[in-house]
């Protein structure tokens, strides 16, 4: 594995503090779009059970459409790439990086761009959806705490956003 | 017709305007026509008027199923230009620009034609190459349309902002001096009094509600709410009905509807001093001759007759707009409306003959009809009275998309890789 | 105390004096008062100038429906807005308001001139003059009529505010907090419903707050709400609009009442969907009118109620009341036990209800039945009135210092109106009533015509022994719009609602139509003889008040008004001196100038390079697509021109991608890393409408193949690195792959290491030199980078942008999609034929290119120009004849798609579409520019190393 | 702003995750060559664009990712049913 001191990101390392919610820049994950038809087969060949319902996730494994899983392992998990089977392992580690938001104002600093009822995300759900038209995933990992999944240009865009609305609550 | 002229309206101020005569008599329909157009809009009522003012055919009815100007002539932001890119719309639409110079005076009733000029806006390299390539051909075709420096642009419109910073610097624009905009309503209304003091019938509050063809397939007339009208010749200048109607005679188009939202603000004293386009944060502003800034909205992405657009896409359009102009962000949207266009797939309009012989169309004019309103009437009529598409409509025929002689202007204004 | 603010009524706080001025004098009120209530308490009747005529006016209403009283408020620094009601502008310490329309003062204004020549401007005047002399229009007409035009001044300055928005999702949203919104909030709570209940005022309570009665039931409702954790109340919030499925946007004032804006949002933009609405907006006195509605003191009856109960003012000492309905009764009574003097009631009823007449006499009150006000004396302010019988007898004079108008009431049913709800006429109130709902939506209270105000009449105008032409009696009071405009325009053949109120302006002013719109029916109604329903009703647009652009953009400002895309090396290019370019949503280094160099030298310098030694490039903005499974060879042969089956795992090939229409839509070079995985690139701009189309085609037309598509675009970082030098730079960093030209030829891909870093090493050139293209996650971009620069120092390595690639490509007469085609070239007219699969049965666009018009002869092609003189280089864009003498309009025969000067080559090259111009090798074409035509010579489009000697190098 | 019902998530969601696709079953020809020029417009150009019931296709693009179908009364733009890709016309 290589030396993470040698990485980059285009957000500020250090928590962005406000009053009801902090927002933090996620460490590094093993990231894996996986698709298939076969969900046992996938599931066979990663050695984990894959939630069958859009939304839900279990064992790192978010379920984000009816043939498509996003796996969000720790650094490192080794994972195979499938070849030669009906499916698809592709890595994606690097493609997004992770905006972690934790308090008890998360939900409407989130909610002042993501158009979705996010009182209807429960928490161990995420879904793909937007913040102004930015793409992200979110999940919601805890009742105050949520993960927002970013493509690496945007994440600059969403991290002022974020900072901005959140320095707006009242 | 009584002249409207400063005198006749000094005289009939004297006797407290008691004696005005209607404007256009409403016009009860007859059992036939030499024509009828379909759609009282400026279109159409253009058509209406050139057909009897240029081609000697008096005996015409202009029915529409709601008020006269109330579709889409009444709802745009009545932008004026012709400074397109191919050869085909340079010329049509200037064709239009050549008639709206002196329509006033030509309908006696001022349409307050404003040549105010029309400024487009380049923000990034692809946008300047494609401006060029815009001015080099007009400057071959005979339209004037010019290239200014940022600076020239900010002397030509002094609320613009030339912040090299902005997420959308502008890097220079495309003038169009002779370019403008005109009252909406009277240009409606200024044909209508014109055409029916020729003798044309304009007939309100009449829908289509089919198109009879003959054994032989021609055209032998419409039937509306008001009863079966007979003619020979039915031209249809429908815009976001386009479809339907034609599917009345049997013709599957090449269209498709969508929402198209304006809006205005609040009357200021004036600040703004000509037209500004940006295709690329999709905004175009100007400020009307009541004081409201004029400005248009996007698209919905969908299908729809509902006149009814989201409010996204008005958040989107006054982003830009106070991005572009950012002494505007406290000015207050009054009043925000939508209206339905028609699309075709290369988005130039279609205007002239149709398989149904006696059946002419003149549709597709999706956001830009407004300022082809005097050229599409005229060459609507030229090739009703002929039964022969005009040179310059010739090209806008449906057989292009057949054949693929397509007429892309936004494709050649395509995004830069 | 001044004489107008009685002692111990109404909410102000009498403890809390503020200072603020108007017109630059000083005046003093309280808090809690509005700018109006604030001037009226001072005796200030005159608030501004009408649109056309610059009439003197003053206050009509006391809320939204405010025609007359619009001002200015300017907080300095660029916080100035324009056209506020007085009566919805909150008092605070400092608050330095003016009147508009006027010159040189409010109280002389010299515009006032076209009142007294009124009778020349009647409705859609300027249609009918300003003609002639033709040339007078834009010099002298249209320029005047313009300044005429408009109501308060332009603001000058950036807005300095920031704006918020938020989505918000309820079951129950209630629009109106009076008695019934009130209501509807307890009973949704007390249901545990999740309530919004919004109020475009600063206090809820609405009518309730103009009702003593009310004030207990009002503070213990409000209570009760603020204590339920299921209700958010907001004040200050305007719902501005009703959109598809319950989704209304609302508009939250959060500063503007504070004598410190601060530092937070100025105004939030509520977007809120709602399971229920309620609509509780309540209904809005209609003016009556006569000659001389519009005198300073003449007001609604219910704005001086308001007034009274709610600010403890009096509007007048000695005021008259015009009613045709019992509510002007009602408020002239409980005004004149609250101890107004009411010097008449006039009525035009002949009978009204015994009990509010007796109650009217025992107070000694004068009441003239079947009567009606002919006339107003006073210009600034009212002195006095006019009274006659309603057939003209009778005609006595009143002295009076206000006028209270009491002529009916209108539902506010904009709200319900956006939201597509019919409406049905209601002859009991002389308007349209909430009818058949089209979304889950039910209205209450005044707004539904669920709430009584007593009985009245439904009338235009009031009866006037004059001639109704020869006066002005006002119907839209700030557009100027009087009776006689109205008849006029009926007269002239506007029949129809909307023809009437665009011909007359009817109803389009800032109040848009809220005190006007009823009575202008009413009168089109008696001048065309038909029933009002017959006549229809203008559609409500939103907003239902004016909001600011800035709330409407909500975050979208300076650098939230659109994500600029950034690569990892971007901050490297931004250190280095980069000069950057915008490319769709990207920002790339178009070139790296030294001091003093300019874009030419620079790529000039640049150029030579990469053709010399070597030179690096941030190539990730580059779209990528991985395409994997069993049938992704299958799937790609069908989405492009060309053959994949046979493409060998570890090898590239150009892929041409078309439109259905046949057209050229992106193009890019992608590899096969294994039987069941290609790496795609695409464009930088078409990126995701390449995923798109093929995500469509895949899950539309070919749902049975076994193959997935996942963007990879900011996966990797992409470094080029071009030129004969490009290999020993990277040789001592490289693992695992060896890179000899046999073991790695040109259109190779490989996978290894980079200084430690795990990536796809292509062997691809876009510049025609030996070259590589190096794939690394993304978060190691700048990490590699920066040791592939350190390694190149010795190699003289350069750094190059976008310019100095556009040069290099051009060179070799590779084309750019979207400059060199425009959405209208197919393959065989960008002589890319060799890229289409000969024997293919069919792929995305084949049949299309067998359409007539696209194997028509004639038909632009691309070609390369050299022109006669080397050292003039064509401008891209500049258009190409055949017949340089030809008059205009000109025969163009095609366009210059590239041009640029080459330093290899030492000349300049360029790139056309031209008409049949494979068959035009070696003729000379010309491009007339402004003052001189320049010529060229049609050649091939590859102007060095024909034969790709140094690509594989 | 609309709501839409995506089959596949089984939740009605804002418009702004997806995105509209065009009118629905009109199915690529599987021989495009052997098709006349006047059957090739009608697939690529020709469209119902009626007043009232419309089969258009939308995608769920900042959601599942699926294209599917929907019955939309264009007048009222009210939904009538949205339903998966490969259904037959409803």
């Amino acid at each position: 594995m290589v030396d993470a001191a040698l990485r980059t990101a285009p957000v500020p390392a250090d928590p962005a503090v406000y009053d009801g919610v902090t927002i933090t820049l996620g460490t590094p994950l093993e990231r894996r779009s996986l698709r298939a038809r076969d969900a046992k087969a996938l599931g066979k060949l990663l050695g984990r059970k894959l939630p069958e319902q859009i939304g839900r996730s279990s064992e790192d494994v978010l379920c984000l459409g009816p043939d498509e899983w996003l796996l969000r392992a720790p650094a490192g998990t080794a994972v195979p790439d499938g070849a030669g089977l009906p499916l698809a392992l592709v890595d994606i580690s690097e493609r997004a990086l992770t905006l972690v938001l934790e308090g008890p104002r998360a939900i409407d600093v989130l909610q002042a761009g993501c158009p979705r009822d996010l009182r209807k995300l429960t928490v161990g759900e995420g879904r793909r959806t937007v913040f102004e038209g930015v793409e992200i995933v979110l999940l919601r990992t805890g009742e105050d705490r949520f993960e927002v999944d970013v493509w690496r240009s945007f994440a600059s865009w969403l991290h002022l956003a974020l900072t901005t609305a959140a320095s707006h609550l009242r | 017709m009584t002249r409207f002229s400063a005198m006749s309206l000094f005289a009939k101020a004297l006797g407290n305007h008691k004696t005005w005569p209607e404007l256009w008599p409403d016009a009860q329909p007859k059992a036939s026509y030499d024509a009828i157009i379909v759609g009282a809009g400026g279109h159409g009522l253009g058509a209406a008027y050139y057909l009897a003012k240029k081609y000697g055919i008096t005996n015409v009815a202009v029915i529409e199923k709601g008020w006269l100007g109330g579709g889409n002539t009444g709802r745009n932001t009545t932008i004026v230009r012709s400074n397109y890119l191919y050869d085909e719309s340079a010329h049509l639409y200037d064709h239009a620009v050549k008639l709206w110079d002196g329509l006033s005076q030509d309908l006696n009733f001022n349409v307050m034609y404003s040549k105010r000029g029309v400024m487009m806006l380049a923000h990034n390299v692809h946008d300047v190459q494609s401006f060029q390539r815009h001015i080099h051909a007009n400057r071959l075709n005979g339209v004037d349309n010019e290239w200014l420096t940022p600076e020239q642009a900010k002397e030509y419109c002094p609320p613009l902002s030339i912040d090299p910073g902005a997420r959308h610097p502008v890097l220079g624009a495309a003038l169009q001096r002779r370019g403008g905009t005109a009252r909406h309503d009277s240009v409606a209304w200024g044909y209508a009094r014109a055409a029916s003091a020729l003798g044309v019938d304009i007939i309100q509050n009449c829908a289509v509600t089919g198109i009879r063809r003959g054994a032989n397939g021609a055209i032998e007339g419409v039937e509306t709410t008001r009863g079966f009208i007979a003619s020979k010749k039915v031209g249809v200048s429908a815009a976001g009905n386009t479809s339907v109607v034609m599917q009345m005679a049997g013709l599957d188009f090449p269209l498709e509807s969508y929402p198209l939202q304006a809006l205005v603000s609040e009357p200021i004293k004036p600040v703004f001093p000509c037209v500004v386009m940006s295709n690329t944060v999709h905004a175009y502003i100007s400020q009307s001759d009541k004081g409201e800034l004029v400005i248009g909205a996007g698209t919905d992405q969908y299908v729809s007759y509902s006149q009814r657009g989201a409010l996204h896409i008005v958040e989107h359009t006054l982003a830009a707009i106070c991005e572009i102009f950012p002494m505007f962000r406290r000015m207050r949207m009054l009043r925000n409306w939508g209206g339905i266009v028609d699309v075709t797939p290369d988005r130039s309009p279609i205007l002239g003959k149709t398989p149904v012989p006696g059946l002419y169309v003149n549709c597709g004019w999706g956001t830009g009809g407004f300022k082809a309103t005097p050229g599409a009437g005229d060459l609507l009529a030229y090739t009703m009275a002929r039964d022969e598409p005009h040179w310059i409509n010739a090209p806008f025929n449906l057989d292009r998309f057949r054949n693929g002689r397509l007429i892309d202007e936004a494709a050649a204004a395509a995004v830069a890789h | 105390m001044s004489a107008y603010r009685l002692d111990g009524m109404g909410r102000v706080n009498r403890g809390a004096p503020v200072n603020f001025t108007f017109d630059g004098k000083s005046y003093q009120g309280f808090a809690g008062d509005s700018l109006a209530s604030a001037l009226l308490a001072n005796g200030v009747s005159l608030f501004g100038r009408s649109f056309k005529y610059h009439r003197p006016r003053g206050l009509l209403g006391a809320g939204a429906e405010e025609p007359n009283a619009l001002v200015s408020v300017d907080r300095g620094g660029g916080r100035y807005t324009p056209n506020l009601r007085a009566p919805a502008v909150e008092l605070y310490e400092g608050l330095n308001a003016r009147s508009q329309n006027r010159w040189p003062s409010l109280q002389t204004d010299f515009g006032s001139i076209n009142d007294r020549l009124g009778r020349f401007f009647p409705a859609g005047f300027y249609n009918k003059t300003f003609m002639w002399p033709r040339s007078f229009w834009e010099k002298l007409y249209e320029p005047s009529i313009r300044r005429m035009a408009g109501l308060g001044d332009a603001p000058t300055e950036a807005d300095p505010d920031t704006y918020s928005a938020c989505y918000a999702y309820c079951d129950v949203l209630i629009v109106g907090a009076g008695p019934a919104g009130i209501d509807a909030a307890l009973e949704a709570c007390a249901a545990r419903k999740h309530v919004i209940l919004i109020d475009e005022n600063d206090e809820l309570g609405g009518g309730a707050l103009a009702d003593p009665a009310l004030a207990a039931w009002l503070e213990t409702s409000l209570r009760d709400l603020a204590n339920a954790p299921n209700v958010t109340l907001l004040r200050r919030t305007t719902a501005l609009g009703y959109y598809h499925d319950n989704f209304i946007g609302a508009v939250e004032r959060l500063t503007d009442h504070l004598a410190q804006p601060g530092h937070g949002a100025r105004e939030q933009l509520w977007r809120i969907r709602a399971g229920e609405v309620v609509l509780a907006q309540g209904a809005i006195e209609r003016p009556l009118v006569f000659e001389g509605n519009d005198v300073p003191g003449v007001m609604l009856a219910s704005a001086a109620r308001t007034y009274l109960f709610r600010f403890g003012v009096a509007v007048g000492r000695n005021v008259a009341v015009m009613a045709v309905h019992d509510s002007g009764w009602k408020d002239a009574l409980a005004m004149a036990k609250a101890g107004v003097r009411i010097a008449a009631i006039i009525d035009l009823r002949e009978t009204v209800a015994a009990a509010l007449v007796d109650e009217a006499k025992a107070l000694g009150i004068r009441t003239e039945l079947g009567s009606a006000v002919i006339g107003v004396a006073g210009r600034q302010a009212v002195k006095g009135i006019e009274v006659s019988r309603a057939d003209g007898s009778m005609r006595q004079k009143l002295a009076c210092d206000a006028v209270l108008m009491a002529g009916g009431w209108t539902p506010s049913v904009h709200l319900w109106s956006h939201s597509l709800g019919k409406l049905a006429w209601s002859d009991d109130w002389g308007a349209y009533l909430p009818d058949v709902p089209n979304e889950n939506c039910r209205c209450v209270g005044a707004c539904g015509g669920k709430w009584s105000f007593g009985s009245g009449l439904n009338i235009g105008a009031l009866p006037s022994p004059r001639d109704p032409a020869t006066f002005k009696a006002f119907v839209d009071f700030q557009n100027d719009v009087t009776a006689k405009d109205i008849a006029l325009a009926v007269r002239e053949g506007m029949k129809s609602v909307e023809h009437i109120k665009r011909y007359t302006t009817n109803g389009m002013a800032t109040d848009q139509g809220k005190t006007s719109n009823l009575n202008a029916l009413q009168l089109a109604s008696s001048a065309l003889d038909r029933p009002v329903q017959a006549i229809g009703l203008t559609t409500f647009r939103p907003p239902y008040t004016p909001q600011t652009f800035g709330a409407l953009a909500g975050h979208a400002k300076d650098a939230l008004f659109q994500p600029v895309r950034k690569t990892g090396i971007d901050p490297w290019a931004e250190e280095h001196g980069a000069v950057f370019e915008l490319v769709a949503q990207w920002r790339r280094a178009r070139y790296f100038p030294k001091a003093g160099e300019d874009m030419h030298a620079a790529v000039n310098r640049e150029c030579l390079a990469v053709r010399e030694g070597v030179g690096i490039f941030d190539a990730s903005t580059l779209g990528k697509i991985e395409v994997v499974g069993p049938d992704a060879a299958e799937f790609l042969n069908r989405m492009y021109t060309n053959p994949w089956k046979q493409l060998e795992p570890g090898r590239c090939r150009y892929g041409l991608l078309l439109r259905e229409d046949g057209f050229i839509t992106d193009d890019g070079v992608s590899a096969r890393m294994a039987p069941d995985r290609f790496h795609l690139t695409t464009t930088t701009g078409g990126a995701a409408r390449v995923l798109n189309m093929m995500e469509d085609y895949l899950q539309t037309e070919w749902p049975d193949l076994n193959v997935w598509l996942t963007s990879t675009t900011e996966q990797y970082a992409v470094i080029a690195l071009q030129g004969p030098k490009a290999r020993d730079v990277i040789a001592p960093l490289v693992a695992g792959i060896d890179l000899s030209p046999e073991a790695f030829p040109h259109m190779a891909v490989r996978e290894g290491t980079i200084c430690g870093v795990p990536t796809r090493l292509f062997r691809v050139s876009f510049t025609g030199e030996l070259g590589f293209e190096i794939n690394v996650p993304a978060a190691y971009g700048r990490h590699v980078w920066e040791a592939v620069w350190a390694a190149g120092q010795a190699h003289g390595i350069t750094p190059y942008g976008t310019e100095t690639m556009h040069v290099l490509r051009a060179e070799k007469g590779f084309i750019i999609v979207g400059q060199d085609t425009d959405g209208t070239v197919t393959p065989f007219d960008a002589g890319l034929d060799w890229a289409v699969g000969k024997k293919k049965p069919d792929f995305v666009g084949k049949r299309s290119m067998a359409r007539p018009d696209i194997v028509a002869s004639g038909r632009k092609q691309l070609v390369g120009l050299l022109t006669d003189d080397p050292s003039v280089v064509l401008e891209e864009g500049a258009q190409i004849v055949l017949d340089p003498n030809q008059p205009v309009p000109m025969k163009m025969v095609g366009h210059v798609t590239s041009s640029y000067w080459s330093a290899t080559l030492g000349r300049s090259i360029a790139m056309a579409l031209v008409a049949g111009g494979f068959d035009r090798m070696g003729e000379t074409i010309y491009v007339p520019m402004p003052g001189k035509t320049l010529t060229a010579k049609v050649v091939k489009p590859m102007f060095y190393d024909a034969e790709g000697s140094r690509l594989n190098g | 702003m609309i709501l839409i019902h995506c089959p596949y998530c089984d939740e009605t969601l804002p418009e702004l995750e997806f995105a509209y696709a065009g009118e629905a079953h009109i199915a690529r020809p599987l021989d495009p060559s052997g098709l006349s020029d006047e059957d090739w417009e009608r697939y690529l150009f020709i469209r119902a664009n009626p007043r009232g019931r419309h089969n258009e296709r939308w995608r769920h693009v900042h959601g599942c990712g699926r294209f599917f179908n929907a019955v939309r009364d264009t007048v009222t733009d009210k939904f009538e049913l949205t339903y998966k890709a490969g259904e037959p016309r409803k």
